[in-house]
């Protein structure tokens, strides 16, 4: 399935877009989804933290993805 | 219910305290405490040109609110706000606002830090230092 | 020195924040704590119709600078504004405003905490409660 | 020597005054003070607390009292 990720501060640097595609199995978790972003993009891997967001909340590694599901790339916040 | 307790703002326009202040301010409260962040000229010594946070709205809105929720369920406060902005914003300007009135000023202070601090923490805001030769997502690598 | 860091005041008149926050403001200020006192309606359930601040003046003055001059000995702090109101206060109105800057958030949370425990603790400033039916001065008694 | 006792807060209902005037001997200290001050008006001893200030700074029991000092009675303080 081809899902949509939103891209936010450094990611949207590294991956040179405000969204982009990504193909998963059906059934992927998020674990699966940062294995593939860090193999396409290897600048993730110097990040201090990288978490996806599925739906607007925090998503843990074993979550499962669904291709309706607003996802969103996390890299370490600073507001305030 | 929580509604009428709690105020979130996140907005490209400048902050206002006063409209933070009036919004918990309460006849039955004791202390109100507040922080206010501002943007610094400077970090380690390098000259900061202006900041721009960026923020994936709706939910950082919604982990605004959970704080301001949490906040209210944790200590013993009546109202709290959590004002944040977004944009590109001069050295000096406001990017966060909290306040909190609570009936003694033990639980305002301790509700107040526990809002900056988890909002550092949880909402996802990001910020882009501008220095004279370049620019840098901070906190964004080790 | 200290001259310029710390801005006391002790008045009859009406307290205004924007004023103690427009003195600690900076530009290499990360961030500014406040506690505002505000005068509530009740007392262990009792109505409160007003507070009678009275102080000894020139003592009291001298305190508040004790310890906003502590505070900047004692903590990583740019400026610090303690302002006190003295004679009767109404129901809502404020009776006290610390404002502290400081590069560091941690910082500014603890050096306003201790102004505001320290200041009910060693300033020269009595509180009279009026209630419907008789008066009280508060902390007189065991 | 006649002192000159500056009363604020409650004490001021207690001595029923703005100021009185004690007698006390040569080489008085502020605990001689006290007690002549308890003796005169016993409800000073139904106070939570009772500190004499000498020159605005609050003054040690074992302080020697002359009669040019500025001295005030302090009842337990209630700012903010």
């Amino acid at each position: 399935m081809k899902v949509k990720i939103l891209a936010f501060g450094i990611t949207k640097d590294i991956v040179k877009n405000n969204s982009i595609f990504i193909d998963l199995n059906e059934g992927a978790t998020v674990a699966d989804l940062k294995n593939k972003l860090e193999s396409e993009f290897p600048k993730f891997k110097a990040l201090k933290s990288l978490l996806i967001a599925v739906n607007e909340e925090y998503g843990n590694d074993d979550l499962l993805i669904s291709s309706s599901d607003e996802i969103a790339l996390i890299p370490p916040v600073a507001g305030g | 219910m929580m509604d009428g307790k709690i105020n979130i703002i996140l907005q490209a326009e400048e902050l206002s305290s006063d409209i933070a202040f009036n919004f918990v301010a309460d006849n039955s409260a004791g202390g109100i405490v507040s922080f206010v962040g501002t943007v610094r000229n400077q970090t380690n010594g390098k000259k900061v040109i202006r900041l721009e946070f960026e923020a994936y709205e709706k939910m950082a809105l919604s982990e605004m609110r959970k704080i301001a929720e949490e906040a209210i369920k944790n200590f013993d406060v009546f109202k709290i706000v959590i004002h944040h902005r977004t944009g590109v914003l001069q050295v000096g300007e406001i990017p966060v606002v909290i306040v909190v009135s609570a009936p003694h000023r033990k639980a305002a202070f301790e509700a107040c830090q526990f809002a900056i601090d988890t909002l550092k923490e949880t909402v996802p805001i990001w910020k882009k230092e501008i220095f004279e030769n370049g620019e840098v997502w901070v906190s964004a690598h080790p």
